[in-house]
C-alpha cells in the first residue's frame, strides 16, 4: 500500500509541472482561441535558455528564473507581433482560424531545427547541480526534491496567474477579450495587444516550467515534442482555457503514469491515457471538471 | 506547352545540380544517417568517423588499384523514417550513381532500405544496425560489420556468466527494461529466450515507450521486484532518465548491463557523472582496446570532433576501411565485382582494425563471423569516469578488476 | 483557337504529358520523388472531402493510412491474398472505423476537433506497437512488417522498376480528383460545404450536417486506406510509427492549406510545391545542415499563411487565366 | 390549421423560459408573434424549428406532432426558418446560397440551380446572383437569407426579426417582399420589433411576456390590449 502512495505523491509532483508547462498553452487557447503547436518548441526553447544561463553564471538552478521569465516573455511577445498577428490580421472574419494553427506549427519546425543546427543534437544536463538526485526520505517513502520545487512553482504560478487575472486591470482586460473580441475592442480594448501580452505571458509560463525540469531533466532539441501531445491531453482534459483545469489535467496524466504501470507495463499507460482523453472528449468536452472558462 | 516548361526547368535544374558531382573521377559512397530528428546524435558520430576515414584513405593515396581514385562520401537525412531512408537509396543509387552503400543505423530504416540496394545489386555495407532479421533476408549485397542482436545478448549473458563464476556472487533474478521500439523489444525476446535456458528467473519484463517523461514508475517497479542484475535496451534521453532516476532511489542491485546505444552514447557519462559508475555496457570497441592505433584514432577524432570515438562510430570508421580494402582488390567499380571482393574480404590489419575482435571476413548471410564484443565497466580510476574493458578476460585492461556486484552507494 | 477549347485542351496535354513523362524522365530516383507528390496529392485530396470541405481540421488521417497498409500486408504475408483485394478490405474497415470516429467527434468544434482526431491516430499507433498478434493475425507489434520482394507482378502489386507505381498512382490521383470534382458539384459537395461554413443555417435549410460529414469521412478514409496499401507495396516494409505517423497526418494538412483547402487543384498544387521543396532541401542541406530542410519547410508554412492564407491555389489560378487569355488572345491575333 | 402550438413549455436549467404557450396559425395566413426583450420569443420559435426540443407541450405540424424532431427533418417537411443574425455561406455566391436551400426537395444540381434562379428572380436579387454573399450589404442579406429559406420550398416560413437593422425604405420592400411569398401560398410566422412592420403585415398578433401569452388577436386588438401596452412599456402607462 505504501508503494502507492509513493507512486502517486510522484505522479502528483510530476504531474503538476506537466501542468505547469500545459498552463501557457491553455492560457493562450483561451485568449486567443488558438491551439499553439508550438509551445512544446518554447518549453524547449526555455529549458535551453535555462541550461546556459546556469552553465554560464554557475548561479544556483533556481536563480534562472529571473532572467527565463522576462526573456521568455519577450520572446513570445515578439514572436506573436511579428509572426502570428499578420495572420489573425487577414483572418479577422474567421471564428478559429486554422491558418494560425499551421503558423504555429511551422514555428515548431523552425525552433527544434534550428536549435539542432546552432547546439547540435547532445544531451545536455546540469553539471554543476546542487539539486540533481536530492531526494527527501519520509519514513520508507523517497520524494525528489526537484519535483517538489516544481510543484511548489506550479501551484503558485497556477495562483499568481488566478489573481492576475481576476485583479488586476490588464488582467480582467485578458478576460474580457477572452470573453468577446468585439465587446472588448468596443471597450477600448486592443485586441492584438492583449494577444501579444497573452503569448508572452504563456510563453514565460513555459519559462517557469522549464527551469523546474531543468535540474533534472535533460536538454535536448527534440525535447518539446515529448512535452507537446501531453500538453494537449492536459488541457483538454482540464478544459481549454481553464487555469485551474490545467494543474489538475496534469496532475491526473502524472497519477496515471505514475500509478498504472505498477498494475501493467508501463507502455499501456499511453494506451490508457488516450484512452481517457476521447473518452472525455466525448462524455465531457468541457473538460473533467466543466469549468469552460474560470476566469 | 508553357506551363509544362515552368515545371520542367527546375526539375532540369535540379537534376543538372544533382548530376555535377557525376563526372568527377571518385569512388562514391552513399550514407544514410539519421542527420536530424530523435537519433541524430548516433548519425552525426556516423559521419564524423566515416569523414576521418575517408581523410586517411585519401591521404594515403585512395584506392591505388584504381590509379588511386579517391573516395567520396555523400550523405542522405533519413530522419530515422524507413521511408525517407527508401527514397535516399532510391537517389543515392540512380541519381548519384554511388558504388556502394552504408547506413542506416536504426534498423527500422536499415531493413527496407538493404531491399532497395538489393533489387540494384549495389553492395550495401552495414556499419551497425543489429536487427538479426537485416542479414537473414537472403539478400546477396548485404554486409553487416557489428555484431547481431542474437550475439549482443548471447555474450551479455556469457558475460554474466563469468561474472559469477570469477567473484563467487551467485546471480538469480533478473528483471528487462527496454524501450518499446523494435530494437528494445528485439533484445528482450532474446533474454527471454537466454534467461530460460540459463535458469534465472525473470522478476520483471518491462518495456517502456522512449518518449516518456518520467521514469521513476519503472523504477519504482524495478526497486519492488528486487532483482539481482538489471538488463536494458535504451535510447540516450531515457538512459540518461533511468540512470539518473536509479540512483535518486537508491536501487542497489548487483550489476546493471546496457546494450550500447543511449548508454554508449557519448552525452551519456556527461549528463549522468558519476550515477554512471559500475554500470556495465556492451559494445563493439572501447578507447582502452589493446589494439595499435587505437588510441591514436580516439585521440585524433577527439581532437576534430571534441568526444571520443563511441562503439557505434568506430564500426563506421571500419566500415569504411572494409570497403577501401574490397575495392582494392576488386580494381574494379563493377557492382559485381565489389561485391565479390566483399564476399572474399579477410581484413586482419590496417589502420581501421582497431575493433576487439581479430578480422573481418562475412558468412554467406553477409555477416562478419569474427564480429565480437566487449563488455566494459565505467569507472573512475582516477582520472575521471571512463568506460574500462572487463570482458572477455583476455581483453580485460590490464591491472583492472571489475566491481562486482556493484558497491553499495 | 478560342478560350474555350483551350480551357479544355490543356488539361488533356497536361495529362498526355504527365503519362509520358516516365518515358523521358529515365532516372528512377525524379519517378520516386513524382510518385510521392502524386501520392501527396491523392491523400491531400482524399483529406480535402473533410478538411476543406467539410471546414474541420481532421489531424489523423494516418489512422486511416495505416489501417489501409496493415491490412492488405497482413492479408497478404499471411493468407496469400493479392494486395488489390487487400487494398478495398483495407479501405473497408478504414471508412467504418472513420464513421465511428466522426459519429462523436463532427460535434465537436474547431480545436477539439483536431485534438480528437491527434488522439484517435496516435492511440491506434500506440495500440498497434503494443499488439504482436490479433487473433489470428500478426500485427508484429514495434518491428512491423517486410513484404519480401520475391513475386513481382500486377496481381502481386509489386514490380521491380518504378514506372508500375508512377502509373497506379496517378490513375488513383486522377479518379480521386474526379470523384471530388464530382462530388464538389453534387448535393453532398454543396451540404458539406454549408454545413462546414455555417452549421446552424445548414440545418434550418434541411441538412443533416452531422451525417454529410459522416459520410464525407466514410469516403475519406476508405480513400485514405487505399494508399496506405499502395504505400506498403511501394516501400515493402511498414512499422507503425511510419504508417501510423503523426508527421503523415501533419504533413497532409499542411499541403491542403498551401494549396488550397476545399479546391479542387489545391492539394495537387501543394504537393508539387511542398513535396519537392522538403526532398531537394534535405537533400542538399541534409549533409552540411541538419534539420535546415525542416527550417526551410517551416518558413514556407509561414510565408504562404501569412500572404496568401487561402493557399497557393488562388493566385496560381488566377495566373492561369491570364495565360489562358494571352494564349487565346495571341492565336486569335494571328 | 398548418401549426398549432399546445401547452409548449421550455425549461433550462429550471429556468422557464416558456411557460404553457398555445397558439394556432391558419394556413395562408401571416402570424405575428412579438414580445418585450427577452420574453421568449427565438425560444419559442428554435422549439418550433426544431433546435430545442421542447420540455412539454407539443406542436402540430399540418396535424403531425413534431415536437422534438430535429431541423432538417422539419425542413424537408416545409417547415423553413431564417436567422435574427444572418448567416450566409460567406465564401460561396448568392446563387451557391440559393441552391443550397433548393436541394431540399431534389436531388440534380441543374434542376437545384434552376430552382434557386426563379426564388431570386422572385425576390429581385437575380443581378446579384453571382456575388460572394460575404460581400452583401446588410439589406441583401437578409434578403439572401429569406432566398434561402424559400428555395427550400416551405409551406410555413418562421422569420426572424429580418427586417431588424433596415432603413425604412427597404422595411418597407422587405414588407412587399413578405406580401408576395404569402401571396405565393406560404404561411409566415413573424418575429419582429418593427411594430409599423407588424402592423402592416400580420393577420392577427401573438404577445408573450415572460414565456407566457399575454394577447392576441388583431393587430388592432392587441394594440389596444391594457396587459401589452404594459409589458411594453410599463404599468404606469396604462389607464385604469
Amino acid at each position: 500500500m505504501l508503494y502507492i502512495i509513493e507512486d502517486a505523491i510522484n505522479g502528483i509532483l510530476m504531474g503538476s509541472i506537466y501542468g505547469l508547462a500545459a498552463l501557457g498553452l491553455t492560457l493562450i487557447f483561451g485568449v486567443l482561441k488558438v491551439i499553439n503547436f508550438a509551445h512544446g518548441s518554447l518549453l524547449m526553447v526555455s529549458m535551453y535558455v535555462a541550461y546556459w544561463a546556469v552553465t554560464l553564471t554557475g548561479l544556483h538552478p533556481y536563480i534562472a528564473l529571473v532572467l527565463v521569465v522576462p526573456v521568455m516573455f519577450i520572446f513570445g511577445y515578439l514572436l506573436q507581433d511579428i509572426v502570428i498577428k499578420p495572420i489573425f490580421k487577414a483572418e479577422k472574419n474567421v471564428r478559429e482560424p486554422i491558418t494560425v494553427i499551421i503558423v504555429t506549427t511551422g514555428v515548431w519546425y523552425i525552433l527544434d531545427n534550428l536549435t539542432l543546427l546552432i547546439f547540435g543534437p547532445q544531451y545536455r544536463n546540469l553539471e554543476a547541480n546542487p539539486l540533481r538526485g536530492k531526494m527527501l526520505e519520509l519514513g520508507e517513502m523517497l520524494i525528489s526534491v526537484p519535483k517538489l520545487w516544481g510543484f511548489g512553482a506550479a501551484v503558485l504560478t497556477t495562483l499568481a496567474i488566478h489573481l492576475f487575472l481576476q485583479r488586476t486591470a490588464t488582467g480582467r482586460a485578458i478576460r474580457a477579450t477572452s470573453l468577446d473580441r468585439e465587446a472588448a475592442s468596443l471597450m477600448g480594448i486592443n485586441a492584438y495587444k492583449i494577444y501579444n501580452l497573452a503569448f508572452g505571458i504563456g510563453t514565460a509560463i513555459a519559462g517557469v516550467a522549464a527551469v523546474a525540469l531543468v535540474p533534472f531533466y535533460n536538454v535536448f532539441p527534440t525535447v518539446g515534442v515529448l512535452f507537446d501531445i501531453k500538453c494537449f491531453i492536459i488541457v483538454v482534459l482540464g478544459g481549454l482555457g481553464s487555469i485551474g483545469g490545467a494543474l489538475l489535467g496534469g496532475i491526473i496524466i502524472g497519477l496515471i503514469e505514475s500509478v498504472a504501470p505498477q498494475f501493467m507495463a508501463a507502455t499501456w499507460t499511453e494506451a490508457i491515457v488516450y484512452g481517457l482523453f476521447l473518452l472525455v472528449l466525448f462524455v465531457k468536452p468541457s473538460g473533467i471538471f466543466g469549468v469552460k472558462h474560470d476566469w | 506547352m508553357n506551363i509544362l516548361q515552368k515545371i520542367a526547368v527546375p526539375v532540369v535544374a535540379f537534376s543538372m545540380l544533382a548530376g555535377t558531382s557525376a563526372f568527377a573521377e571518385n569512388v562514391k559512397i552513399g550514407n544514410i544517417e539519421p542527420m536530424s530528428g530523435p537519433s541524430a546524435s548516433l548519425g552525426q558520430q556516423g559521419k564524423a568517423a566515416r569523414e576521418m576515414a575517408v581523410e586517411e584513405i585519401n591521404a594515403a593515396g585512395g584506392i591505388k588499384s584504381l590509379g588511386g581514385m579517391k573516395l567520396e562520401l555523400i550523405y542522405a537525412d533519413s530522419e530515422s523514417k524507413p521511408e525517407k531512408g527508401v527514397a535516399e537509396a532510391e537517389r543515392l543509387i540512380n541519381t548519384e550513381k554511388v558504388h556502394l552503400l552504408t547506413g542506416c543505423w536504426n534498423s527500422a530504416v536499415t531493413y527496407p532500405t538493404t531491399a532497395v540496394a538489393e533489387r540494384y545489386g549495389i553492395p550495401f555495407v552495414v556499419p551497425v544496425s543489429v536487427a538479426d532479421k537485416i542479414t537473414e533476408q537472403g539478400f546477396k549485397t548485404v554486409f553487416r560489420i557489428a555484431a547481431k542482436d542474437s550475439w549482443w545478448t548471447r555474450d551479455q549473458f556469457a558475460f554474466l556468466k563469468d561474472m559469477q563464476a570469477e567473484f563467487n556472487t551467485p546471480v538469480k533474478k533478473l528483471a528487462f527494461v527496454y524501450e518499446n521500439g523494435d530494437w528494445g523489444t528485439g533484445f528482450a525476446a532474446q533474454w527471454k529466450k537466454l534467461a530460460e535456458e540459463g535458469g534465472y528467473e525473470v522478476v520483471l519484463d518491462e518495456p517502456y515507450p522512449s518518449t516518456s517523461t518520467d521514469l521513476s514508475p519503472v523504477v519504482q517497479k524495478i526497486k519492488r521486484a528486487k532483482p539481482d542484475v538489471l538488463l536494458l535496451t535504451s535510447n540516450a534521453a531515457d538512459a540518461i532518465l533511468l540512470t539518473n532516476t536509479l540512483a535518486e532511489y537508491n536501487v542497489q542491485l548487483k550489476a546493471i548491463i546496457g546494450s550500447g546505444g543511449g548508454h554508449a552514447d557519448p552525452s551519456f557519462m556527461k549528463a549522468v557523472g558519476k550515477n554512471a559508475a559500475q554500470i556495465f555496457d556492451i559494445g563493439e570497441w572501447e578507447t582502452d582496446v589493446n589494439k595499435p592505433g587505437a588510441k591514436e584514432a580516439n585521440e585524433k577524432y577527439k581532437a576534430k570532433y571534441g568526444q571520443n570515438l563511441s562503439g557505434e562510430a568506430v564500426d563506421a570508421y571500419l566500415a569504411i576501411y572494409v570497403i577501401a580494402d574490397a575495392l582494392e582488390r576488386a580494381g574494379s567499380l563493377e557492382p559485381a565485382k565489389i561485391l565479390e571482393a566483399l564476399r572474399a574480404t579477410d581484413l586482419s590489419s590496417g589502420p581501421g582494425m582497431i575493433v576487439g575482435y581479430d578480422k573481418v571476413a562475412f558468412d554467406e548471410t553477409g555477416q562478419n563471423k569474427h564480429a565480437a564484443l566487449v563488455i566494459v565497466q565505467v569507472n573512475d580510476t582516477g582520472n575521471g569516469l571512463e568506460r574500462i574493458t572487463v570482458w572477455p578476460k583476455n581483453a580485460r585492461r590490464a591491472g583492472y578488476t571489475p566491481v562486482f556486484p556493484m558497491a553499495v552507494k | 483557337m478560342t478560350r474555350n477549347t483551350l480551357q479544355r485542351l490543356l488539361p488533356l496535354a497536361l495529362l498526355a504529358t504527365v503519362l509520358c513523362l516516365p518515358l523521358a524522365v529515365r532516372s528512377a530516383t525524379y519517378l520516386h520523388i513524382m510518385i510521392l507528390v502524386y501520392l501527396y496529392a491523392y491523400l491531400t485530396t482524399s483529406w480535402n472531402l473533410v478538411g476543406g470541405f467539410a471546414g474541420v481540421l481532421p489531424l489523423g488521417h494516418a489512422a486511416f493510412f495505416g489501417i489501409g497498409a496493415y491490412t492488405s500486408t497482413i492479408l497478404s504475408l499471411q493468407y496469400g491474398i493479392s494486395p488489390w483485394l487487400g487494398m478495398l478490405v483495407g479501405g473497408v474497415i478504414a471508412a467504418a472505423v472513420g464513421v465511428l470516429i466522426g459519429l462523436p467527434t463532427f460535434k465537436m468544434r474547431g480545436a477539439y476537433f483536431a485534438l480528437a482526431t491527434i488522439a484517435f491516430a496516435e492511440g491506434f499507433r500506440v495500440m498497434v506497437e503494443n499488439i504482436d498478434k490479433l487473433g489470428p493475425f500478426a500485427l508484429n507489434g514495434p518491428r512491423g512488417l517486410q513484404i519480401p520482394p520475391l513475386n513481382f507482378g500486377l496481381a502481386e502489386m509489386m514490380f521491380s522498376g518504378k514506372e508500375p507505381y508512377y502509373y497506379i498512382i496517378l490513375i488513383m490521383l486522377v479518379a480521386v480528383l474526379l470523384l471530388t470534382s464530382f462530388i464538389s458539384r453534387s448535393k453532398l459537395g454543396y451540404y458539406l460545404n454549408a454545413g462546414g461554413e455555417e452549421p446552424e443555417a445548414a440545418m434550418a435549410l434541411g441538412i443533416n450536417v452531422a451525417r454529410a460529414k459522416v459520410i464525407a469521412m466514410a469516403m475519406s478514409s476508405f480513400l485514405t486506406a487505399l494508399a496506405g496499401t499502395f504505400y506498403a507495396q511501394l516501400n515493402l516494409y511498414i512499422h507503425p510509427k511510419s504508417a501510423f505517423s503523426l508527421d503523415l497526418s501533419f504533413e497532409i494538412a499542411f499541403i491542403a492549406l498551401i494549396g488550397g483547402r476545399g479546391s479542387i487543384v489545391g492539394p495537387v498544387l501543394g504537393a508539387l510545391l511542398l513535396r519537392p521543396v522538403s526532398d531537394f532541401s534535405r537533400i542538399y542541406f541534409g549533409d552540411t545542415l541538419p534539420g535546415m530542410h525542416l527550417i526551410i519547410f517551416g518558413v514556407i508554412l509561414i510565408l504562404v499563411m501569412t500572404f496568401q492564407p487561402r493557399g497557393l491555389q488562388e493566385p496560381l489560378t488566377r495566373l492561369y487565366e491570364r495565360l489562358l487569355d494571352r494564349l487565346s488572345g495571341e492565336r486569335r491575333a494571328a | 390549421m398548418i401549426l398549432k402550438v399546445e401547452g409548449l413549455t421550455k425549461e433550462f436549467g429550471g429556468l422557464r423560459a416558456i411557460d404553457n404557450l398555445s397558439m394556432e396559425i391558419p394556413a395562408g395566413g401571416i402570424m405575428g408573434l412579438i414580445g418585450p426583450n427577452g420574453a421568449g420569443k427565438s425560444t419559442a420559435f428554435n422549439c418550433i424549428a426544431g433546435v430545442y426540443a421542447p420540455t412539454a407541450g407539443r406542436i402540430f405540424f399540418n396535424g403531425e406532432n413534431i415536437g422534438g424532431q430535429k431541423p432538417w427533418d422539419l425542413c424537408k417537411k416545409g417547415l423553413a426558418r431564417t436567422f435574427q443574425i444572418v448567416k450566409p455561406f460567406a465564401s460561396k455566391t448568392v446563387l451557391y446560397n440559393v441552391t443550397v436551400g433548393s436541394f431540399a426537395t431534389c436531388e440534380r444540381r441543374s434542376e437545384a440551380e434552376a430552382k434557386a434562379l426563379e426564388v431570386l428572380k422572385f425576390l429581385n436579387l437575380h443581378d446579384k446572383k453571382d456575388m460572394l454573399s460575404g460581400n452583401l450589404t446588410i439589406a441583401d442579406r437578409k434578403r439572401l437569407e429569406i432566398a434561402r429559406a424559400l428555395a427550400t420550398e416551405p409551406k410555413l416560413l418562421l422569420l426572424d426579426e429580418v427586417m431588424a437593422g433596415l432603413r425604412p425604405s427597404e422595411v418597407d420592400e422587405v414588407v412587399e417582399m413578405i406580401r408576395k411569398i404569402r401571396d405565393s401560398g406560404v404561411t409566415i410566422l413573424l418575429i419582429e420589433h418593427i411594430m409599423r412592420a407588424i402592423m402592416a403585415l400580420s393577420d392577427r398578433v401573438v404577445v408573450i411576456q415572460f414565456g407566457k401569452k399575454i394577447s392576441e388577436g388583431e393587430p388592432a386588438e392587441v394594440a389596444a390590449d391594457p396587459n401589452v401596452i404594459k409589458a411594453y412599456l410599463g404599468d404606469e402607462y396604462v389607464a385604469s
